[in-house]
């Protein structure tokens, strides 16, 4: 009982950096902008949060700065990718080293500090006492409920429910329909990349002013990967992306839980876990259900820079 | 008919809504527009006319903010206006009907319909966005399905979703860029109604098309355009088609008269090359899309398809070309039953295909001309040999179909997307009636080629069909199959109507067959 | 071979190969220690050269060689790079190298550790009175003979104290992962453990030890601060004195290659008692690590393995070389030898 | 509207423009990383220099320098190839260890003698290779499934796996963390160098041909740029993704062989250095080219290489990384910039 308690606790703690994360890039790839900087992003706000919280002593605080700085080198990305139209794959991967090597700089001088405040879980009354999920999901901080609830509803009720939501599927599906239709293309990719680097930098701050409270260099650890391969799982929807979030953290906890209770498969096996769990979650519906493919489909026009005079 | 609505007059002094002057529009190695001067007045249709690339699109890509002129002015009611978006463009009050249609596929028609339109409603659920195209449909008397996705569509379906959307936004100068190349008679009639009835509110539309009579039906002006620049702008009281279509080409065009067939044309077997058994298909919803075809087409012989588009065509061509496997019944070639839907095969045993949409089945438009042109040929000598490929025997074929086709092509190592879409037309079309020995399967192989070029597409078609070849023929012109076909069958919803023969044909008739109804009950009925 | 010719201190230029950031508070930031240690005993050197983030792969090669390339006399390599190290000595002789947790001993190269097995046994008799579930949790990168002698001395310590202690490992699979290492912690006190020990580089598992109440037991160096209540002790390593010697026997013309295996209290220790822990525990632990000191060793048969087979008869004495090679579990550890 | 000069993009840069838009990058993200050097107190002067002597003034850099080169190419070859059918392998890295793997798996463990070691140890390679893309492979071309997820998730994979057997059952007696030294070994034509290098060269170019002049090569074009035409000419495309993408996986599984047989001699994690990644921007760097594959990851090398170097001169791995970032930044801006050209004015 306390075991699965613990599982989903920490479940909820880890998979809220991919959620995090992942819905950040379903916001840039449904503009049809492929963010491959996220990994450096989150070790950027990672070490925004840290080094704000040093000065402020405000987890929330820490967690604003980090979306700000993720914000801006963001715009630093979208001004190469969406003005200037330069390779989307290119200058993600560049936006990752730069984010890692900033980070690593800049983090030079808090490394061996705590973080000076955190988000601390907050029990909720009466829900906290209800029997495994309480513990694990109404003691939390409450930046996991912005995280799991508030943005993803969010973001899907805009995404799918209202004009503007409607406007910007069109620009990730068909920038060229969408432009002649008067969509502003380039504002809306700008602005959607903007805020999507954003919320990773904003996961990298989660990590380190909620999970690991602390930064050291490589905290994120390619967590950034795998928030990028989620949103695919996820058939870029932004509740499917939170939730695939949360699967990946509860079936990595699965292989610590193993470990810990001493099943008999070696430990490098149960790390694979997550990572065939996912392969295994992606390929099998898709083969029993053919309507699978179309849910599943990338934006039309992913990846693909938008030229007003090329046909 | 149309009813008669009276003429919008402008007052003496009124500006023009629409005034190009001197617009010039370079792409890489073309000049698309060069001094160009369009005067379009309020409660005008303006026809625009042009051989295939004459730049048509470009220069209203121009007027509606797609593409920024390198050199030029506009004025939009008398005002200097620079359009450097289409935002600005609508705001402005310009709309246009693309040729090549800014649909987004994954949208149902619904979602398309009000893409980036100020009145969407700013809660865009799915049942409330097809309620309202529902009632648009209706206003505007063009029949779609809201809640259908766009790449479950025709494209004659497509086209009436493009039309919709720019009618139900109410500009005051609408662009349609042959709006009418995939409606039925019925629904040009429809529209032309409706434009007439738009013009009169003192709107103005600008409309293109290679269908000259049409052009001398509807307009009030004629501007002509030829290589990129202006020719002339005429009353349309004053032409002609014969007169427009020497504009258009700087030549004189002798229509022929593609029925009659010379003396000692290849004899009709009686062997059919190509014969359907009860077909049936799986449509792409998992809905039939093809019940119980029947069919067969003897070599020497036309055998045209009637049907309002989306009524099975694509699913037909591709039966016929081996793209599409079949759910039930037979395929017969030369009438031996073919087990497998195999494209390549087929196209080895002399069956050639027009697709419907060249540019997206038919072409891989990032790759290059020559690639392109030798996609049907790459297999074989002098292409390819024991496995190797000769970019340089490719090559030469390519430019033997671009100068069949009369295309002039500055680069054949350009993308081929960069062709306008008549001379993509041409190619596809050179390209498969090479390889069409036994059967050329051609799907509405007129659309969008100017009046030069249709005539000689069709005269090829039948000369391919006097060396012996057969020829399935879809189109929705009515004219074009009468004029062309020995047989003529009928498709609705998938299902053939009944096959006429093209010596009495009755055009009301055909119309009812396209409407749904069965040959065997029409006779009753009489 | 004939030994190095000794090097003006103006004209010597001494290099480190870190595997991890200087910033780490572990393993590499103890080794930069060192490194500060030798600027400040020479501070005439020519060059200090200092690269961190150097990888197990082909560019540990590349970085050795840009040593040597830079005129380097003498070079630590401060995690065993074999191959990748060995390829350079070999086409340099004239260098003095010197390989961390190494097992070579040639012309111009020797291998240097430390004794951490003692310490980690002083650390298992806390463990041992302060666990109340006699359950030890220990967070594992990797099963490699670091973390066998680790785990092992570790629980012998704790059995020393309470004989019916056991020790559930969770390999992360990673040498650095603070994410993985703070959810392996969790999974253990989920399962029962109340004392938290491993090899890591970094502080995430004491963090989650001091939220949920339990001991932690650290490495490398004092990081109490991020976990004050929790902290028991660390493994303390320092290099400073042994860099600073090599160095000067190097610039002396005294080098030669050995095998150098830094004692308790010579190179690695415990840290101070953590505020929490009893005074009579620290006592009790302590006086163990006086015997040690003394000359006793507590790795003496008989041990049996994980599988319950004796490996080790009564009577008999591990050596310091068979502690450094341990590659086998003891009775009472699971989730290594899966 | 303008001058007797306009700025037009063109669908291909000109190769000297795209030449000099590259150095022009370069040289910026230098200038940009020496100005803020030089602000921190560093001689940017000298350390280019510095970079510039010791990647090609001595045998020990060039060896360096050549043996960088050789993985890249194999892992470019791999991501490059796939995107020749439109397919994005992300996975070289778990390829190239899966290659590793299986070589180093026949080098340990099937005596015989050392040429006919090696001849099994390079078909391991690259049938290890392939079948790590195996079941990306298949979920594509039989259920769509985007194949950049799954070669992902493979890497990760192959990773652990390797730790596995190196730290665990492969790990030779005395080793931390690796095997014993694999017997068989490519032989070394300058210094360390092995023929790996001229090899991948080799590859690189035979490639190239091979696409370009044999009807496959042409199918493969076809299907990948528009799967639709593909259908329309009838040509098996889906086996040509198959065979393209298990080629592609085989590519980096034979890079993975190279370094253990060539340059490393021991399976051990960490091993690939990330040169799968790596790959992925040599790929994108050559813009579809295979041929271009061998400069690009020249290109890369040398960038990688000077950030080792820097580093024995002070500078940290993060400034490092951050200047490398900043490079590839550039040079993705420069790349796009180089498709516009100054047009003069038909009529001015
Ligand atoms: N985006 C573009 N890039 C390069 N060339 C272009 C582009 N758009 C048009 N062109 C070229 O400009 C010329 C004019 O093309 P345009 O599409 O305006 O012709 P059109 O009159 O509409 O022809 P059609 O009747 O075939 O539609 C053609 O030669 C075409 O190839
Ligand atoms: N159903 C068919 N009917 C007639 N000819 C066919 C048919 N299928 C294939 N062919 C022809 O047979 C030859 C071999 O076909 P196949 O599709 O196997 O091509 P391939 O280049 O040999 O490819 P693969 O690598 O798959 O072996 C080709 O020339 C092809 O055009
Ligand atoms: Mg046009
Ligand atoms: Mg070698």
């Amino acid at each position: 009982m306390d075991l699965l308690t613990g599982l989903l606790t920490t479940a909820v703690l880890a998979g809220g950096v991919l959620a995090l994360a992942a819905l950040g890039e379903v916001l840039a790839e449904r503009v049809g902008v492929v963010n491959l900087g996220v990994e450096g992003l989150m070790a950027l706000g990672a070490i925004t949060g840290i080094a704000t919280v040093a000065a402020v002593p405000s987890p929330w605080l820490g967690f604003l700065a980090a979306l700000g700085v993720g914000a801006l080198f963001g715009m630093v990305f979208a001004a190469a990718t969406v003005l200037i139209k330069a390779n989307q794959v290119l200058c993600g991967l560049a936006l990752t080293l730069i984010g890692n090597g900033l980070s690593a700089t800049i983090g030079r001088a808090y490394s061996g500090m705590p973080a000076r405040a955190t988000f601390e879980g907050v029990a909720i009354p009466l829900l906290s006492e209800i029997p495994v999920i309480g513990r694990a999901i109404f003691s939390q901080n409450l930046l996991v409920y912005l995280i799991y609830v508030i943005l993803p509803v969010a973001v899907s009720i805009v995404m799918f429910r209202t004009r503007h939501g409607l406007n910007l599927r069109a620009v990730g599906e068909n920038p060229a329909a969408a432009d002649a239709a008067g969509i502003p293309v380039t504002l809306m990719r700008f602005a959607y990349v903007t805020a999507g680097s954003a919320l990773a930098a904003g996961a990298g701050a989660y990590l380190t002013l909620a999970f690991v409270p602390g930064w050291s260099e490589g905290v994120v650890a390619g967590r950034g990967w795998i928030a990028v391969a989620l949103v695919i799982f996820a058939g870029y929807r932004p509740l499917a992306a939170v939730l695939s979030g949360l699967l990946f953290g509860f079936i990595t906890a699965l292989g610590f839980v193993g470990q810990a209770r001493g099943w008999p498969v070696a430990p490098a096996f149960l790390s694979m876990l997550p990572y065939l769990g996912t392969m295994g979650f992606i390929i099998v519906p898709v083969i029993a259900w053919q309507r699978m493919r179309r849910i599943m489909a990338a934006p039309a026009a992913l990846g693909l820079p938008y030229y007003r005079d090329v046909r | 008919m149309m009813s008669p609505i009276p003429r919008f007059m402008p007052l003496p002094g009124t500006p023009p809504l629409v005034e190009m002057k001197g617009i010039a529009k370079y792409f890489p190695g073309v000049v698309a527009n060069e001094d160009v001067d369009l005067t379009v007045m309020p409660g005008e249709i303006h026809a625009l006319l042009g051989e295939n690339g004459a730049g048509k699109s470009t220069l209203m890509n121009i007027l509606t903010g797609i593409y920024q002129p390198d050199k030029g002015e506009m004025l939009i009611d008398g005002y200097a206006k620079s359009l450097a978006s289409p935002l600005q463009a609508i705001a402005a009050g310009i709309g246009m009907v693309h040729q090549h249609f800014k649909l987004v596929q994954a949208f149902t028609v619904a979602e398309n319909i009000h893409l980036g339109w100020a009145e969407t409603p700013i809660g865009a659920s799915a049942p409330v966005l097809e309620a309202r195209t529902e009632v648009l449909a209706r206003r505007f008397n063009l029949e779609t399905r809201p809640s259908a996705r766009v790449s479950e569509l025709s494209t004659g379906e497509q086209q009436r979703v493009e039309i919709l959307k720019v009618l139900a936004r109410k500009a005051r100068i609408l662009i349609l860029d042959e709006p009418t190349a995939v409606l039925t008679p019925a629904e040009a009639r429809a529209l032309f109604a409706a434009l007439r009835a738009f013009v009169a509110e003192g709107h103005a539309v600008i409309f293109i098309s290679h269908k000259l009579e049409e052009v001398l039906e509807i307009s009030d002006r004629i501007t002509v355009l030829r290589g990129g620049r202006k020719v002339a702008t005429q009353d349309a009281a004053d032409c002609t088609v014969k007169g427009l279509a020497r504009m258009m080409v700087g030549r004189d065009i002798v229509l022929a008269d593609m029925r009659a067939r010379p003396q000692g044309a290849g004899p009709l077997a009686a062997m059919p090359v190509l014969a359907l058994d009860k077909a049936s298909t799986d449509g792409s919803g998992g809905a039939v899309a093809l019940k119980d075809v029947t069919l067969a087409v003897r070599p020497g012989e036309i055998l045209g398809i009637a049907g309002v588009a989306g009524n099975g065509q694509r699913e037909l061509s591709q039966v016929l070309t081996g793209m599409r496997p079949l759910s039930g019944g037979q395929l017969l070639i030369d009438g031996q039953a073919v087990a497998k839907a195999d494209a390549r095969a087929f196209a080895k045993a002399g069956i050639g295909h027009i697709p419907e949409d060249r540019l997206k089945s038919g072409l891989a438009p990032a790759l290059s001309v020559a690639a392109n042109a030798v996609l049907r040929e790459y297999d074989k000598p002098p292409v390819s040999a024991r496995g190797m490929f000769s970019p340089r025997a490719a090559l030469a074929l390519a430019r033997s179909i671009a100068e069949a086709a009369a295309v002039a092509i500055p680069d054949f190592a350009m993308p081929v997307r960069n062709l306008s879409g008549g001379n993509q037309q041409r190619l596809v079309a050179r390209r498969e009636m090479r390889i069409a020995s036994r059967l050329l399967v051609a799907a509405y192989p007129s659309r969008g080629l100017d009046v030069g070029a249709i005539n000689t597409m069709l005269r090829y078609i039948v000369e391919l069909r006097d060396a012996g070849a057969a020829i399935i023929l879809i189109s929705e012109e009515l004219e074009e199959l009468l004029n062309l076909s020995d047989r003529i069958a009928v498709l609705h919803e998938g299902e053939v109507m009944g096959v006429l023969d093209n010596d009495h044909i009755d055009i009301e008739r055909i119309g009812l067959m396209m409407g749904g109804q069965r040959q065997a009950d029409i006779k009753a009925a009489v | 071979a004939a030994p190095l010719a000794p090097v003006k201190e103006e004209e010597a230029v001494v290099a480190f190969s870190h595997v991890g950031p200087i910033s780490d508070e572990g393993w590499t930031w103890a080794h930069h220690q060192g490194v500060l240690a030798v600027q400040e005993a020479y501070p005439k050197l020519k060059k200090v050269l200092e690269v961190e983030n150097v990888p197990y792969s082909a560019d540990a090669t590349r970085t050795f060689r840009q040593f040597v390339s830079e005129g380097a006399s003498v070079v630590f390599d401060t995690s065993s790079k074999g191959d990748f190290l060995y390829e350079v000595v070999k086409r340099s002789p004239e260098v003095a190298f010197l390989e961390c947790d190494g097992h070579t001993v040639e012309g111009n190269l020797g291998w240097y550790y430390i004794a951490h097995w003692y310490p980690t046994y002083v650390l298992g008799v806390a463990a041992g009175h302060l666990s109340k579930s006699g359950r030890l949790g220990y967070v594992a990168s990797f099963p490699v003979p670091s973390v066998f002698c680790s785990t092992n001395a570790f629980l012998m310590g704790a059995r020393s104290v309470n004989p019916k202690a056991t020790l559930q490992t969770i390999v992360i699979n990673s040498w650095f992962d603070p994410q993985a290492a703070a959810q392996a912690g969790t999974a253990l006190i989920d399962n029962g453990c109340d004392f938290l020990f491993g090899i890591m580089d970094e502080a995430a598992y004491l963090q989650v030890a001091e939220k949920r109440g339990v001991w932690a037991a650290m490495w490398n160096t004092d990081i109490r601060r991020y976990g004050p209540s929790a902290y028991v002790s660390s493994i303390i390593i320092d290099f400073r004195k042994f860099y600073v010697d090599q160095v000067g026997k190097r610039l002396a013309g005294t080098w030669a290659p050995g095998e150098f295996i830094l004692p308790l209290g010579g190179g690695v220790d415990r840290d101070a008692w953590g505020e929490k822990v009893p005074k009579e525990v620290a006592a009790a632990a302590d006086a163990v690590r006086d015997k040690i000191l003394g000359g006793w060793s507590p790795f003496a048969g008989e041990i049996k393995d994980a599988s319950g087979a004796v490996r080790l008869a009564a009577g008999q004495t591990m050596s310091e070389k068979d502690l450094y090679d341990w590659d086998w579990s003891i009775e009472g550890i699971s989730g290594l030898n899966a | 509207m303008m001058g007797p000069y306009r700025l037009q993009r063109f669908p291909s840069a000109a190769p000297g423009i795209a030449l000099l838009a590259r150095l022009g990058a370069i040289v910026l993200a230098l200038l940009i990383s020496a100005l803020v050097l030089a602000l921190t107190g560093a001689k940017p002067g000298a350390l280019a220099l510095q970079v510039v002597t010791a990647s090609f003034g001595s045998q020990f850099g060039l060896e360096d320098l050549g043996l960088l080169v050789t993985p890249l190419i194999f892992t470019g070859l791999s991501v490059a190839l796939a995107l020749k059918i439109g397919a994005w392998n992300i996975g070289a890295e778990g390829q190239f260890y899966a290659g590793a793997f299986a070589a180093s798996a026949v080098g340990l463990f099937l005596p015989v003698a050392e040429p006919l070691s090696l001849f099994l140890m390079l078909l391991a390679g690259l049938v290890g290779g392939a079948l790590w893309i195996l079941i990306p492979t298949l979920a594509r071309a039989y259920a769509e499934v985007n194949e950049l997820i799954t070669t992902l998730l493979m890497n990760f994979v192959a990773v652990l796996g390797v730790y596995y057997v190196s730290t665990g059952p492969w790990r030779a007696k005395g080793a931390n963390s690796t095997t014993a030294r694999i017997p068989a070994e490519i032989p070394e034509f300058f210094g360390s160098l092995h023929w790996g290098l001229p090899a991948a060269v080799l590859l690189a170019l035979l490639l190239a041909l091979a696409l370009a002049r044999s009807r496959f090569g042409y199918e493969v074009r076809l299907a990948g740029s528009n799967p639709q035409a593909a259908l329309y000419a009838g040509l098996p495309a889906r086996r040509r993704l198959i065979a393209v993408m298990l080629a592609a996986g085989a590519l980096a599984g034979l890079g993975g062989m190279v370094e253990v047989a060539g340059t490393v001699h021991r399976l051990q994690g960490g091993l690939s250095n990330s040169y799968g990644y790596l790959g992925i921007m040599v790929a994108v760097l050559a813009r579809g080219s295979l041929v271009g594959v061998v400069f690009s990851a020249a290109l890369m090398a040398f960038i990688l290489n000077a950030g080792i170097i820097l580093q024995t001169q002070g500078l940290t791995t993060s400034t490092v990384l951050a200047v490398t970032g900043l490079i590839l930044f550039l040079t993705a801006i420069g790349d796009e910039l180089a498709h516009y050209r100054l047009v003069r004015d038909a009529r001015a």
